[in-house]
Parts: structure tokens; C-alpha cells; sequence
């Protein structure tokens, strides 16, 4: 079993209202060394056998098609990662 | 793709040969003498499948075996005048009223307090979906839900936790499967600190012609299972039995908690309807607690027949999973149908138009056996009746608490509980009245919720009942109020739970419509305090009777105990906690009184005693 | 006069938006996410609800249903076309309208009843309103905050493309106070608050939100003229 | 300013409706490489200096504590990155 994973994140100029609450919670919950967090996606995706480029190529298409919308957020990256057990 | 070798199987024929091997009864939740009454029923040692099933079908989540003695009672006050319109009453997933002009309704409300405790947005989303399932499977379409909450004090942190979990898991799942939240209560009291109560309740509506009851008939007649696969949800007990059972290897993780796809119970509601409207279903039952034990236990028990089931049929999500955890899994948004051979094709076209997955699990058979295999092997064969219907019963002691005198004597004095006295101390005491965390607002929980959708709501909050249209036609439609009061049924838990149904009677009528019937949830500690025993032994007494004197019968409902935590007895209890759904029918909902001043100018009354 | 009303898995307010369309004197015709077929109506409403779940993005999975290919091509030759709530969702993901919406700035579901100021009156859907109108519809999502950047909504409101304005406070974050747009040609139009909810007396805030049937209705007539 | 990435996914043994509502759309759109999709989360949170061990340490007790829950979700990384421009 192969595993790809793919990052998104809301554009830096976007509003991410998950990203603020969080900002806001972190202090009150004594972690005071954070100045700003952006919430994204973490997608992955298993393949029956390995993480061939032509599987990484399909990820590709299917991020920027599918998984992120190009208005509001930015594929951060595609990769072949080891499938855990 | 089974990882389990077929020496490790637990059949029923090593059970023959091995009677004298050591079961984990007791970590199962058995008690010795249930353990040796399943043994005198099957002649011979359960298999391990055998035992998960019995061991949670008779579980009191279940079987009811504390309550049964008392919610009898309910049966002994049922008059000729309260049958008049009850279509089906207690025992089937729901009870069915007839509300005229061909149409009829169906509504229960049913507890997911503990779990959502431990996960309160899952928790309370779950309890939702499954209280969904009961009406679906009566034939109905749900068309709205109500939630009646009991959080720990207000100022507590892990009140904090609880409240808007729970809040946005019921508002997560109705509004994204679509019902209107036409109303329920929000409490607070440290009582209900490691046990809050998340009642929910759901209404279904149908054509008399499409009712269904959960039954297995007709010989030849095929089981089918179809919605979500099926992982190891919920089953964290039967674990126990893999380390028994099982040598090749340790369980696999299993969940601790259910995660739920509204999404999927929206597509199998759609699903189900056209499939009544189609008549292709003999019988159909929901799966939610004890899964496909209870759901193949009870079908079969109230057919004619037996049944057969190949469980390495069943779709999973998790193909660790072994035969009794497949057994007892709770994964959501399932049901099972029994369908005639000749349909069995218009089924399965139905269901891949929904993309909803299915498998036709067996059959309904001859005789009067519940069979399972497990690739070819037999691992379950038992009477249906002894799992589904025929568990153990108690005669739980029960006496008045000794406290109950001084708790009924702690009047409030005149010196603990100042009058107000002037004009600028009854308005100081109203402002604290409304801004306390019982009177508030409730806006913060009910803009959650989406009382709009359906386009049928002629009345929900702020008001007393909420009413939804039945019929378009006509404006045919019913009135349901949810409200109960722990510290009424503390102090007096006869009178207590009577002024609960009086409260959601009055609030029906006062909306316009004309009471018909009765769900209930009863919220207690734990039935093995003789003190908690009594409290529920007078609040359904008390219902009963006052239902009776109504004329208004009890459909169905739920019973929730063991609502306590810590060693101190009584006190360690919840409140007494009856919540009472009362329904009512309008000829015409455009015609519902709503509550509040409308206009100015307007007289006010003040009626009754 | 037939205006269709898709339905996706996980569509909710589907029947409501054939009901609303019905009250305002057309023919409501359901429409199948799967079946890439208009059956010939002059008119398309893509309702509420959660398709799909909403889990991936709301829309996001709904634009690519077989309909939806019908759709954009109808919306290009000038069909009116509106979107509310999650079809407003659906249309943003199609690129039919620009901009998107994300999850609500206090991140709760809201459900209320919303004051709107009709701010274009000549879309298809908002011909029988007068600029400066004030309506109440209920308002009811989870992820109803309208983004775009600086320059779209710069573009928008120079275009005059911004139909729907929230009065009475900025109910969910939307930039501008944005509740609803319209494309270049004013045929398409899409919006967070639920007018089908808001077309029968007792069973909503008002009448207020029959208008946009009316109005579609209207535009039909002429066209026939 | 540094940054630190935090990846949180939905626990294995869990149901993950997100995931498969998009694993059920992508062989819609000719993706056909892919057997299974989890949608997990990925915060990015920033501090104002460099990513230090006390800042990682914060960080992992903040993904415990308020990024993830402990009994649907696994917080299954946690590490500096460079900071994009
Ligand atoms: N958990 C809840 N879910 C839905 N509606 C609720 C809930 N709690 C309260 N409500 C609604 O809010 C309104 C006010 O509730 P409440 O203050 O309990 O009213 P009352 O005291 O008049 O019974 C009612 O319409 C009630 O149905």
C-alpha cells in the first residue's frame, strides 16, 4: 500500500476564521509563543501498490481540481509518503 | 478477506466439544445465573458469538430488565378511549397515532447521555441519527426533532466542554440531514456534572398504507443489509472475547466512540422512502445499539420463521473485524430489510440509485433458529425470543429514601428566601430571574438549529410547542412540547413526573391542538440504589395514572439509568429525570395559537385555579 | 413557465424551493444531479442543503454532477440561474459567480431571521424589487462568510453586482457585508439567505422572498414576448 | 519568524465521512489511482523568533490539548519549518 499526501492551506490573504479562533484560544490556554495559525488540509490518499509519478501526477490534478478550490486556498504540496502500518 | 484461521473459530460444534471452556461472562456483563440460564436454553456452552449476543441484548441498555416490572404498568392504565387513536403502542421501534384523513405520525424520544459525556459532539450527533432511524423504520418520513438538554452547574469548566459540543452535534446532524428542531429545554443543575442527559426526540409522518413493523416473515424471504459499512464501532466490550478466543493475534484498536455521517442517514432516508413507496420491503428495522445482534434477533423474533445469516457477507470498513465484534458493532446508518426474492432486484436498483451499499445478508427460514455462519461455519444458533425477548427480569428492591422527609420538610423560610418587597426589589428579582442560567434566553442553543427547513414549521421557538405541517393539503398537522423537572420529581417523584406530562400537555393545548399521545425518556441513577428504585417505581406510577386521567396513552419511550457517578448513593444520582413528549394534532397548523403578546391593546386572562 | 430545481445527495431544501416556485405561479420541475438533462426548463434554482455532506468543501463535489455541465452551459447562454445557500456555494466552485464562502467568522451555524436591502434590482431574479428594498428571509449556514479578493469585490460593487446587502449586523463575516451577487449579465444569481423559506404566510418571517420567483417569472414572460 | 506545522488526522479505526465522500468523488473525475482518503487537519502557526525547543514544546502540548481530540484524532506530527516567504 502506497500513500500519498497532499497539504492545503487558506491563502495568507484569505480570512480563516478556524485559524483566528485558534490564535485567540492559544494564550488563554497558556501557550503565549504563537503570534499567528492558519488552519488548512491534510489529505491522504492510498494507492493499491506503489507511489508511481504517474499516481503523484493524479494527485496533482485531483489537489488543484478537486481538493482545493484556487480562489481561497493553495496546494502547499503533493508527496509519495511511506504507509504506516 | 478474513485474517481469523478456522481453528481459532469459535463454532457451535467445538462448543459441544469443549463445554467445560472458561467464558469471560462476567467482564461481558453477565451475571452467574444469566450466565446459566443461557447454557440451560442451548443445552450446551454459548459459543463466543452466542455470548456477545446475549450478553449485550440482555444488558440493561437493552432488555430493560430493571424497568420492566414497572413500565408495565403503563399497560394496566390503558384505557378503550386512550386505543382510539394509537395505531401501535409500546414494544415496536416507535409508536404510530392516527391523526385523520388516511394520515398518521410516529414519534419517541430516546437518551445518548453517556456517550455524550465522553465525546459531546459525536455523542449528541449519534443520538440524533439513531432516534432518526426508530421512525424511519416504522415506514414514516421524519419531518422534525426536538432535544431535551441537563448540563452540570453553569460556571463549571467541564461545563464548558459539554454544552457546545453537545449543542453543535444535535444542530450538526438535523440540520445537515435536514429536519427542523422545533424545540426542546436546556438545563443546568451539578447534578448533572458527569452526567448530562441529551434526550432527543423525533416525529415521522405517513400514509396509514405505508406503516411497517419489524418483523421477519414468509420462508424464502431474503435479509438485506444496506447503508454505511460496518467497522468496529462501539464494541469495545466484546473485546474481551478476542483474547479468549483468539491466539493468532491481539485486537486490533478499536474505536471507543461512533463518529456519524449525517450525510448517509439523509441519503438512506430517501433511500428507504422510495423503497416503501415501491413495496419492496416485507419488514425493516434500524440498527443502533447491539447492531446486527439486535436487529437479526428481533426480526426473526417477531417473525414467523427462523433465519439464516452469512456474516462474512456484511460490507466492512474494517476487515480486521472478527465474527462477534461484526455481531456487535455500532456503526450508524444502517438498516436491514427483509425483502421477497421476486423484488429483490427493483431493491437493489433502488439503492445503487442512492449509491447506498448493499448486501443480502441470508434468508428467513423454516423453523425457529437464529443461524449466523461465518465463512460456512455455524457460530451462532439460538431461539431468536430467548436474545431479543425473553431476558432477564428483575424485582429490584425499591423503598422511600429516609431522607426524602427532611428534603420534603426544607421548605424555604421566609428568612432563607426573602420576599421582595417594594417595587425596586421585585424588579432587582425579576432581572435575576431571567438572567439566570435556568430562564435565559435559550437563543444561543436554538440559533444553532434550523427550524426553517422543510417549510413546514408553523410554530418553534421561543414558543411553548413547536408545530409542524403534516399534509399541504389540508394543513393537517401536530403539536409536540418536550419538558420534564428533576427537582420537581426529587421532591416528589409521583407528583413530579405527573407535573411534567401536565406542563407538555398544557403547552400542546395552549398551541391550539388536541393531545393524543405520549412519548417518554426516564432519566435515573442507578437501578441497584433501593432510593433511585423507588424514584422510578413513582414517577411511572405517577405517569400512568395521570396519563389515564388524560386519556392521553404512552407510545413509547426510553429508559436511561446508571446516571451516576461516585460512591455516595443517592446523592451521586442525577436528579430524577422523567422527560415527557407530548403530541397533538390541528386540523389546520395555519390555525396555532402562538404565545407572547402580539399587538397592543390586546386583554389578558389569567385561566384555571 | 418551468423552472428546474436540482436535487444533489444531500439537497434539503429542494422541496421548498418547487414549493416556492409553484406559489409564485410556475411549474417546478425536479431535476436529478445525475441526469445531465435540463428537460427543456426555462429557469434553474440549485437550493439548500448540505450535498455531499459539505465535508470536502460546500459545493465543492456538487459542481461536478452531470447536470451541473447543462447548467453552466445554460447559465452561459443566458438562463437565469439562482443558487441559494449551498447553491450559491455550488455556483462560486463553478466559477459561475466569482469569490467564495467560507466558515462563518463566530464559526457556529447561524438561524435567523435576516434583515437584506435588495441593493440591484434588474438580475433576473430581482426584477419585481426596487433598488433600496428591505427584506427579511431566514438566513441559515454554517459557512456563509463571502470572500474574494480586493479587486473582485472592488469590481462587484463598481458593477453594481452586489444584489443582496446583510442590514442589522454582519451576521457570519462576509466582506462587505455581502449577502448575494449576480454575474456580468445579471441572469445568475446566487445568495447565502433562503427567500424559499420566506412564501407563505405563518410558515416564515413573510412573503418576502416570493419576489425572486416573481421576478424570474416576469423575466420568462418577456422573453416570450 | 519561524513556523511550526502540526498535522492532525482522523484515528485509523475511525470513521471519517469527509474521506469518503471524496474518495467516492474522485473516480467521478477520471481518478481512478486511489483506494482510500482521510482528511486530517494542518496547522501552521507562527512565532516571532526562531522555532526553539521550548517554542516546539509548546506546540506539542498544544496540539494535545486544543489543536486535536484525543478520542476521534491522532496529532501525528509535529515540526519546524522554514518560513515561507
Ligand atoms: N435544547 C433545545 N432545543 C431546541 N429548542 C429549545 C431547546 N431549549 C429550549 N428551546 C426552545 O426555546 C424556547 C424557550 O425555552 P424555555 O426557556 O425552556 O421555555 P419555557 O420556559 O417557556 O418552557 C422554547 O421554544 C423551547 O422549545
Amino acid at each position: 500500500m502506497g500513500r500519498v499526501v497532499i497539504d492545503v492551506m487558506p491563502k495568507p490573504e484569505i480570512l480563516d476564521p478556524q485559524g483566528k479562533a485558534v490564535v485567540g484560544a492559544l494564550p488563554r490556554l497558556g501557550f503565549d509563543a504563537f503570534v499567528g495559525v492558519r488552519q488548512g488540509k491534510r489529505f491522504e490518499l492510498e494507492v493499491e501498490g506503489e507511489v508511481t509519478p504517474e499516481v503523484l501526477d493524479q494527485a496533482r490534478a485531483a489537489a488543484e481540481k478537486l481538493l482545493s478550490n484556487p480562489v481561497i486556498e493553495d496546494v502547499v504540496s503533493v508527496r509519495a509518503a511511506e504507509a504506516q502500518a | 478477506m478474513s485474517t481469523t484461521t478456522p481453528t481459532s473459530l469459535d463454532t457451535v460444534e467445538r462448543a459441544v466439544q469443549t463445554p467445560e471452556q472458561e467464558q469471560p461472562w462476567a467482564e461481558l456483563g453477565l451475571k452467574a445465573d444469566e450466565y446459566q440460564r443461557i447454557r440451560e436454553i442451548l443445552g450446551r456452552r454459548p459459543t463466543g458469538a452466542e455470548l456477545a449476543m446475549y450478553s449485550v441484548m440482555w444488558s440493561e441498555h437493552c432488555s430493560y430488565k430493571s424497568s420492566k416490572v414497572h413500565l408495565r404498568t403503563f399497560g394496566n392504565h390503558l384505557t378503550e378511549e386512550m386505543k382510539q387513536h394509537l395505531m401501535v403502542g409500546i414494544g415496536e421501534n416507535a409508536g404510530v397515532v392516527d391523526i385523520g384523513n388516511g394520515w398518521a405520525v410516529t414519534f419517541k424520544v430516546e437518551s445518548h447521555n453517556h456517550p455524550s459525556y465522553i465525546e459531546p459532539y459525536q455523542g449528541a450527533a449519534t443520538g440524533v441519527g439513531g432516534i432518526i432511524r426508530d421512525i424511519m423504520a416504522m415506514g414514516a418520513r421524519p419531518i422534525a426533532v426536538m432535544d431535551s438538554l441537563r448540563f452540570g452547574a453553569i460556571d463549571h469548566p467541564d461545563t464548558a466542554r459539554v454544552v457546545p459540543g453537545v449543542v453543535s452535534g444535535v444542530g450538526g446532524y438535523g440540520n445537515c440531514i435536514g429536519l427542523p428542531n422545533i424545540g426542546g429545554e436546556v438545563v443546568f443543575d451539578p447534578s448533572y456534572q458527569g452526567n448530562p442527559l441529551v434526550n432527543a426526540l423525533c416525529v415521522g409522518a405517513l400514509k396509514h398504507e405505508d406503516l411497517h413493523l419489524a418483523n421477519a416473515r414468509g420462508v424464502g424471504n431474503l435479509v438485506v443489509l444496506f447503508g454505511a459499512r460496518t467497522g468496529g464501532d462501539g464494541i469495545g466490550g466484546v473485546s474481551v472475547l478476542a483474547s479468549e478466543t483468539f491466539d493468532d493475534e491481539g485486537p486490533t484498536k478499536r474505536p471507543a466512540v461512533q463518529v456519524g455521517d449525517p450525510f448517509a442517514e439523509k441519503i438512506l432516508i430517501e433511500c428507504c422512502l422510495e423503497l416503501f413507496h415501491a413495496g419492496l420491503v416485507e419488514g425493516i428495522q434500524d440498527l443502533g445499539g447491539a447492531g446486527l445482534s439486535c436487529a437479526t434477533s428481533e426480526l426473526a423474533s417477531a417473525g414467523d420463521g427462523g433465519m439464516l445469516v452469512h456474516l462474512d457477507r456484511v460490507p466492512l470498513r474494517d476487515p480486521s473485524l472478527r465474527a462477534e465484534e461484526i455481531l456487535m458493532s455500532e456503526s450508524q446508518e444502517r438498516m436491514m430489510a427483509v425483502v421477497t426474492p421476486a423484488n429483490i432486484d427493483a431493491f437493489l436498483a433502488v439503492t445503487a440509485k442512492w449509491d447506498v451499499e448493499t448486501a443480502v445478508l441470508g434468508e428467513v427460514t423454516d423453523g425457529e433458529h437464529l443461524v449466523v455462519q461465518w465463512h460456512g461455519e455455524t457460530v451462532v444458533d439460538v431461539p431468536p425470543r430467548t436474545v431479543a425477548h425473553d431476558g432477564p427480569v428483575y424485582q429490584r428492591p425499591f423503598a422511600r429514601p429516609e431522607s426524602q422527609d427532611a428534603l420534603q420538610a426544607d421548605v424555604p423560610t421566609a428568612q432563607r428566601l426573602a420576599r421582595p418587597d417594594g417595587a425596586d426589589a421585585l424588579r432587582a428579582t425579576l432581572l435575576r430571574m431571567v438572567a439566570s442560567p435556568n430562564l435565559c434566553s435559550r437563543a444561543w442553543v436554538t440559533d444553532q438549529y434550523d427550524r426553517y427547513v422543510m417549510g413546514g414549521t408553523a410554530l418553534a421557538t421561543p414558543d411553548d410547542a413547536g408545530v409542524v405541517r403534516v399534509d399541504e393539503e389540508t394543513g393537517l398537522g401536530v403539536a409536540l412540547s418536550l419538558d420534564g423537572n428533576g427537582r420537581y420529581t426529587k421532591l416528589d417523584p409521583r407528583t413530579g413526573a405527573q407535573l411534567s406530562l401536565a406542563e407538555a400537555y398544557r403547552n400542546v393545548a395552549a398551541a391550539g391542538a388536541k393531545p393524543l399521545a405520549v412519548t417518554d425518556c426516564l432519566n435515573f441513577g442507578s437501578p441497584e440504589d433501593s432510593g433511585v428504585m423507588w424514584q422510578f417505581a413513582e414517577a411511572v406510577q405517577g405517569l400512568a395514572v395521570a396519563c389515564e386521567q388524560l386519556g392521553v396513552p404512552v407510545t413509547g419511550g426510553n429508559v436511561s439509568l446508571y446516571n451516576q457517578t461516585g460512591d455516595r448513593g443517592l446523592d451521586s444520582a442525577v436528579l430524577p429525570t422523567p422527560v415527557i413528549g407530548v403530541l397533538g394534532v390541528l386540523d389546520d397548523v395555519t390555525r396555532r395559537t402562538p404565545s407572547g403578546w402580539r399587538e397592543s391593546g390586546q386583554n389578558i386572562y389569567l385561566l384555571g385555579t | 413557465m418551468r423552472v428546474g430545481v436540482v436535487t444533489f445527495p444531500g439537497s434539503l431544501d429542494d422541496g421548498d424551493a418547487r414549493r416556492a416556485v409553484r406559489l409564485a405561479g410556475a411549474e417546478p420541475v425536479a431535476l436529478w444531479h445525475a441526469d445531465a438533462d435540463l428537460h427543456g426548463v426555462d429557469a434553474v434554482v440549485l437550493p439548500g442543503g448540505f450535498s455531499y455532506g459539505d465535508y470536502l468543501r460546500c459545493g465543492a463535489i456538487a459542481r461536478f454532477a452531470p447536470v451541473m455541465i447543462e447548467v453552466v452551459a445554460g447559465a452561459e447562454r443566458g438562463m437565469p440561474v439562482l443558487g441559494i445557500c449551498n447553491g450559491f456555494q455550488v455556483l462560486c466552485e463553478s466559477h459561475l459567480l466569482p469569490g467564495a464562502l467560507v466558515r462563518n467568522d463566530h464559526q457556529k451555524f447561524v438561524c435567523k431571521d435576516q434583515r437584506l436591502r435588495v441593493e440591484n434590482a434588474s438580475t433576473a431574479w430581482t426584477s419585481q424589487f426596487a433598488a433600496g428594498d428591505e427584506i427579511v428571509v431566514p438566513l441559515k449556514n454554517g459557512e456563509g462568510g463571502f470572500v474574494a479578493d480586493t479587486e473582485t469585490l472592488d469590481r462587484l460593487e463598481g458593477e453594481g453586482r452586489v444584489v443582496f446587502r446583510y442590514l442589522d449586523g454582519n451576521p457570519n463575516g462576509s466582506l462587505r457585508d455581502i449577502a448575494g451577487i449576480t454575474n456580468e449579465r445579471g441572469n445568475v444569481v446566487g445568495l447565502m439567505p433562503h427567500p424559499e423559506h420566506a412564501v407563505e404566510e405563518l410558515f416564515g418571517p413573510g412573503l418576502d422572498g416570493l419576489g425572486l420567483f416573481t421576478s424570474v417569472l416576469s423575466a420568462g414572460l418577456e422573453a416570450l414576448r
